[in-house]
């Protein structure tokens, strides 16, 4: 029953009686035992993982339902396939890329691990885990696993209708096996960056900028979709399904809790599942102060509110939070939140206005709020200095801006990246994979 | 006998099915199309970016009849769509050689 | 490997070396230490939380795909809104308001504890926790939280396609900083109907019916969509997508484990968890008593089984079986969401003769069944008196109607409620928004 | 924060008092206690139960993405009602049939506890619990039933587009109630299959291929669709909505974590918890092995990509590794997904020269690949011998074969099995069930 | 020339086209189209109301031929729609006073 | 009066209607369909099995103009309308014996 779970022990106790536990022994001990510690920091990192896996759907709901009809079909290959070269290349390349465990090549900035990830042997025991303090080595692949798998999804949105197929493929190889584990490694990895006290608790920057980045450039090398830009003006594209698109928000959202609550990394103490939970309430509040400062204010700028800047306020208030989750009061992550969605508002035409053609709105929400959520820390955590957060932000844009546009480039030059333009006119789907999404409905 | 084609606002084409069968029509082909005219051309804004909303969803209905009955639909059409605002829509009338019922190969008359 | 699940420790112990556990050393003890327990909780809190979280998406599918395609997009905004702000009041006011903590301004009535929710500190340690012998307040807020926004999501599907937004959300507003709150500190919060002795498990009454009640006054003081009844003959408007609703039926079914499985409040004894487990299964068999009977009795009354009736039935038994989730067997636990299911089937076309247009049928699923099954609970509960239970009711029922009236009255003189003929004709989607959720698809 | 997760003990201590731990107490022995590891397995099966209940979800979406929208609310209706149905008669006889606990009738061939499945009494104590050693009855009873549920899903969607809806369902039923549990007695209920050696930790056969023989049967007894193969041609009809299909896919991988990790059985221990965090990582890496072998070999072979092949090749992928998730390394994981992705590839237009109409390419995903995978044990698991999968492969498929093909006749005899051709042709919404799915979309 | 209009059954799209490719014909407009008709009427009941299905979802042919060749192509349709079943459809026939091709501007007899 | 019936590639609406709107024509109905012609016929693959895309998407416009104005109008789409590439579309012109407004019951030229 519900009654009263706020209150004091003594009271929770007479009411216990009742489910049963009137005959239970004496207590053992305070202190959760080594191996229940092991067991719930692997437990968090499970749980956590398979939500950061649900927002592969997320990303894809969201994505398909923002794109016109016909180009429906490949967005969603575009996704399913990211997700499944992700998984290959991180494991074999990523992730000893990223966690050098102290054994570099070049000190703090390029992992001496090499080769496939090695997860520890069938039923390990405590004195043959890797970690036995901490947790199993398989909860902590599959959770990381899944943040590389994210930061590639965010370039597939902003890229979409236009873009080819294998040639985005390649990109999402060399980012989820290099670009972004090798950038990941300075922070999470225990690099330079973590050296020079920058902190991002769950991948603002780390995750969504990498991403935001590799966005941008891609976005910028391919250039706007065909009659996007017309004599100045820019000419709305509306998405097919905005009722995927906001099924696609709400499992990102619900995805987000595994993000920001599993990058405690740990759930073995009392001071860490309450940690958990203050990062679980400041996730969901920030989400909502983004999605209610984008309702507003669009109704104040264009007299209408405007769904698809709602969906994107809400992913940028997540992204705002993401660099520091856990240190803001509830008040302080709603407004931390609601700027996310501010910006959201602003950046999308603003983006327009140079010409930036953003499908989805990935970088405003990723990219630009991810750089705000970074900031942000400093307004709440006292550990982080405003110029440690600047030059975490610089050296990680910096190197994805760089390495992104290296390796577009040079798929351009060889293979091509953009569809011809019968192609793009007649959408993707049918040119490129001979398959409608909706083969039935008559569309345009 | 005349093809009449009437394109109306999509919320009249129960009213409208309603007064014609009570007239006697036995049949016709309704389809769903986006309408131009006087009517169009508002603005609204998509993501921060104005845009003119062209085209306004319309039903439109087509059927043969008796020429002898072309007005009486005429005028049951106009009567039943019209709410006087802009954008009711409009109704035209063409020749028709020859009409055939598919299930029975009737002819002309019989097949409507 | 999958062998055996149910037999005896003995033969367990012999099966499991092979998983490495044989140079195990000796059981620590027999309960779990302080630490544990209170991470167990709070970790229930944060599993069950992100469950009930989920049913926003489930609401925000259910009700797109139940309504007319030109209004969908107004739908799915008024859900994330709706979420957005049902997060952020809840927080300002209505926590507190909810769960006093013994501290009364009027005593059992009133809440004496006014302002924001406030969770612990950072890395709390145990003995500075709020309530160490329990749970992380936290884990609580987030849990507690969810359920206040999934009263505001009963609310928007009985009222669609006619509501105006603003309007609609300032009555989420009061709903979920005042209404629900202080209705429930009543029960959940050691109020007067706690002490009354009645019993609401995880809220068929607390949370369902209060949704529902205000769903009912407002469906009444909105009045029926135009041409939905015409010469006494009820004129059905299909809902445009029956496979968004059978999702969000199936994402609410998967939600409500959390719903209810969190209600026990507590995972960190033997008995907490067995109940929980019970709590699991015997919701999962109400919904499908729910479904199963909804789908018999369609196929016998109309001679063809109606789906929407059985997505229906299936949320009509969760809500009966939400008031008394643990004490039922399976086998009564499944009837008495048959009987929910019943209710669905014959209280649908009794609500259209008395002319009261709800759009989704969520006055039938939540306050009817709601009822039934606050009722239900001296089927199995000892504990429960039929009188208290009718208190319970009739208190929480009375105040509910009374309040929300007033409300949606005040905002009718005010601003109005409804939107004029010709939005509503043309879509709430064109008018309101000027965005079509279904842009290419030509519908009428 | 996120740093350093793979590190040693020690650094991580050192970074925990950050977290507010550095005034915890000495740590209370080693192993968890008794009652931690009885809570522990316990939610291991209720987190496990909760994501293989969404696999049903999963299998709606995907089913109702590949048949053409004129069946769309027909295949909703038909999941909505196998879930409700499977829940009902896997608890009536189901469970017990399963899992007869040593009391067999004939010994190791059938069991002889009879009747419905009971759960332990509320607020049950340590001396009282079914088994104190292990875990609460209630979340083995609930993780065991979706196992159940899924299986029936498996049959609905071959048999898509043309199959009565009731006929169906009676045959859900008694695949529910007795074909299932009884073979599945055989293995996991410590029947003679496994005496015999034979080993399927979560059930390629057990589950997959049962579901896949019962397909079969029933896609042969039943024929193609009409117009399907025509003058030795095969007519494609393609899904009406591949976005649902896809989201299908992705939340059916999700659910899997909890099909192959909660068929571990055990999270108490360090070993334990380990192995399912193994579990977790090859189940993910094996489905991205079958889709991008899929995506790759489509490519290759019709110069296209097939986006419902990728879908299919990573259900095949999960499909295979699901006879042994544990044991292999995360690359060969990868390599026996991928070859349930060739499978797939090979499999389908195979079926369609035998002229089997699978709709939604339920055999070659479950039963094809499911036999894959059972052998694929023998790769990496050592207690396994080709002679023992053989063996349990071919009883479990005779068996089935045989049950299946009785019902399915007996029900053609007594009340016909297939709608009659103009009911096919105008669709079986508007037949059998009178309502549409999108009754707004014009569709011919 | 002559623009032949012909409303049948949706199952039967793919034999007619395959039927007037047949006999020469080079082009077509497909619409789906809800019909109105004697098939039309039987009621339907939702969440317990009971309604009438007024409409039927057909699919309308366009066709423009040359004079000469509107008879067979009308016989062609008749024949190979035809299931005896009511609703199998109607087909009517109108005077075309030019056609275009606009690839090439080429005009009536060479536009079709 | 004429009626103008042309169908061209989706993708190339807006521009028609702008030139149209140029030339003075105020409205006119747009329905989406799918057409067959010497375009189609491209085989496709799916699961596996081959099959022939018969129908390409396509946009058909209706509208009624003054016969004075049926060239112009002609001639606006087919220079718009123009790819070179096959299947740019057709144009039909017809004769129309009436039209009504429904909003005022004005007819003829007044109507359109
Ligand atoms: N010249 C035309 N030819 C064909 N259809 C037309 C023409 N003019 C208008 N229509 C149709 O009639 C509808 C209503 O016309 P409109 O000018 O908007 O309002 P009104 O008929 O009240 O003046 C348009 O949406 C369009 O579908
Ligand atoms: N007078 C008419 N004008 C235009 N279309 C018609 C007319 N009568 C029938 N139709 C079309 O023909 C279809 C079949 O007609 P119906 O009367 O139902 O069957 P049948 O042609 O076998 O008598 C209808 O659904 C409608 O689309
Ligand atoms: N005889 C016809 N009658 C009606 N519409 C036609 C006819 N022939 C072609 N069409 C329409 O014109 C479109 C283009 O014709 P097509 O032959 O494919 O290319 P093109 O016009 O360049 O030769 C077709 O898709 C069809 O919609």
């Amino acid at each position: 029953m519900n009654t009263l779970t706020k209150i004091a022990l003594p009271v929770a106790l007479t009411a216990l009686p009742v489910m049963g536990l009137a005959d239970e022994g004496p207590v053992a001990g305070v202190n959760a035992s080594t191996d229940t510690v092991f067991i719930l920091n692997s437990l968090l990192f499970l749980v956590g993982g398979f939500l950061v896996f649900f927002m592969a759907a997320g990303f894809a709901m969201l994505e398909a339902g923002l794109v016109r009809s016909k180009n429906v079909a490949m967005q969603l290959t575009k996704n399913m396939a990211l997700f499944g070269l992700a998984s290959i290349f991180y494991y074999l390349i990523g992730y000893n890329l990223m966690y050098p465990l102290g054994t570099w090549s070049v000190e703090g900035v390029l992992s001496g691990v090499w080769g496939p990830g090695i997860l520890e042997a069938v039923g390990v025991t405590a004195d043959a885990a890797d970690d036995y303090g901490y947790a199993s080595t398989g909860s902590d692949f599959f959770f990381q696993l899944m943040f590389c798998a994210a930061t590639a999804s965010i370039v597939s949105g902003t890229m979409a209708e236009r873009v080819k197929l294998w040639p985005f493929l390649i990109f999402t190889v060399i980012l989820t096996s290099v670009i972004y584990p090798w950038s990941a490694s300075w922070k999470w990895g225990g690099g330079f960056l973590d050296a020079a006290g920058f902190l991002d608790f769950a991948g603002s920057t780390v995750v969504h900028s990498v991403g935001g980045w590799a966005a941008l450039t891609g976005a910028i090398i391919l250039g706007p979709r065909i009659g996007k830009y017309k004599d100045g003006r820019t000419v709305p594209m509306p998405g097919s399904n905005l009722t995927l698109a906001t099924l696609g928000t709400f499992i990102l959202w619900m995805g987000w809790f595994g993000f920001n609550g599993g990058s405690q990394l740990a759930m073995g103490t009392v001071g860490d599942v309450a940690d958990v939970s203050r990062i679980f309430s400041n996730t969901n509040t920030a989400a909502a102060g983004g999605a209610i400062a984008a309702l507003i204010l669009t109704q104040i700028m264009y007299k209408k509110p405007d769904l698809t800047m709602v969906l994107n306020g809400a992913l940028a208030g997540l992204v705002s939070i993401t660099a520091e989750p856990l240190t803001p009061s509830l008040g302080m992550a709603t407004i931390i939140g609601a700027v996310g969605g501010v910006i959201v508002v602003f950046a999308v035409p603003m983006l327009d206005k140079l010409k930036i053609d953003d499908v989805v709105g990935a970088i405003p929400v990723h990219l630009i709020a991810g750089i705000w959520g970074t900031l942000a820390v400093v307004l709440t955590n006292s550990d982080a200095t405003i110029g440690a957060q600047l030059y975490g932000i610089v050296v990680v844009g910096a190197f994805t801006v760089v390495a992104s546009t290296v390796v577009w480039f040079v798929i351009k030059m060889t293979m091509g990246l953009r569809v011809d333009e019968e192609t793009e006119i007649n959408g993707l789907d049918m040119a490129e994979l001979g398959m409608e999404a909706y083969p039935e409905f008559t569309n345009g | 006998m005349k093809l009449i084609i009437a394109t109306i606002k999509p919320f009249k084409l129960e009213e409208v099915r309603e007064a014609l069968t009570g007239i006697g029509v036995r049949g016709m082909m309704v389809t769903e199309i986006k309408g131009f005219g006087s009517q169009s051309g508002h603005t609204e804004i998509y993501r921060g970016a104005e845009y003119a909303v062209n085209f306004v969803p319309k039903v439109k209905l087509e059927l043969v009849v008796p020429a002898t009955m072309a007005d009486q639909v005429v005028e049951t059409i106009t009567k039943t769509a019209q709410t006087g605002k802009i954008g009711d829509g409009k109704i035209f009338v063409l020749d028709v050689q020859q009409a055939v019922r598919v299930r029975t190969g009737e002819t002309d008359a019989d097949a409507i």
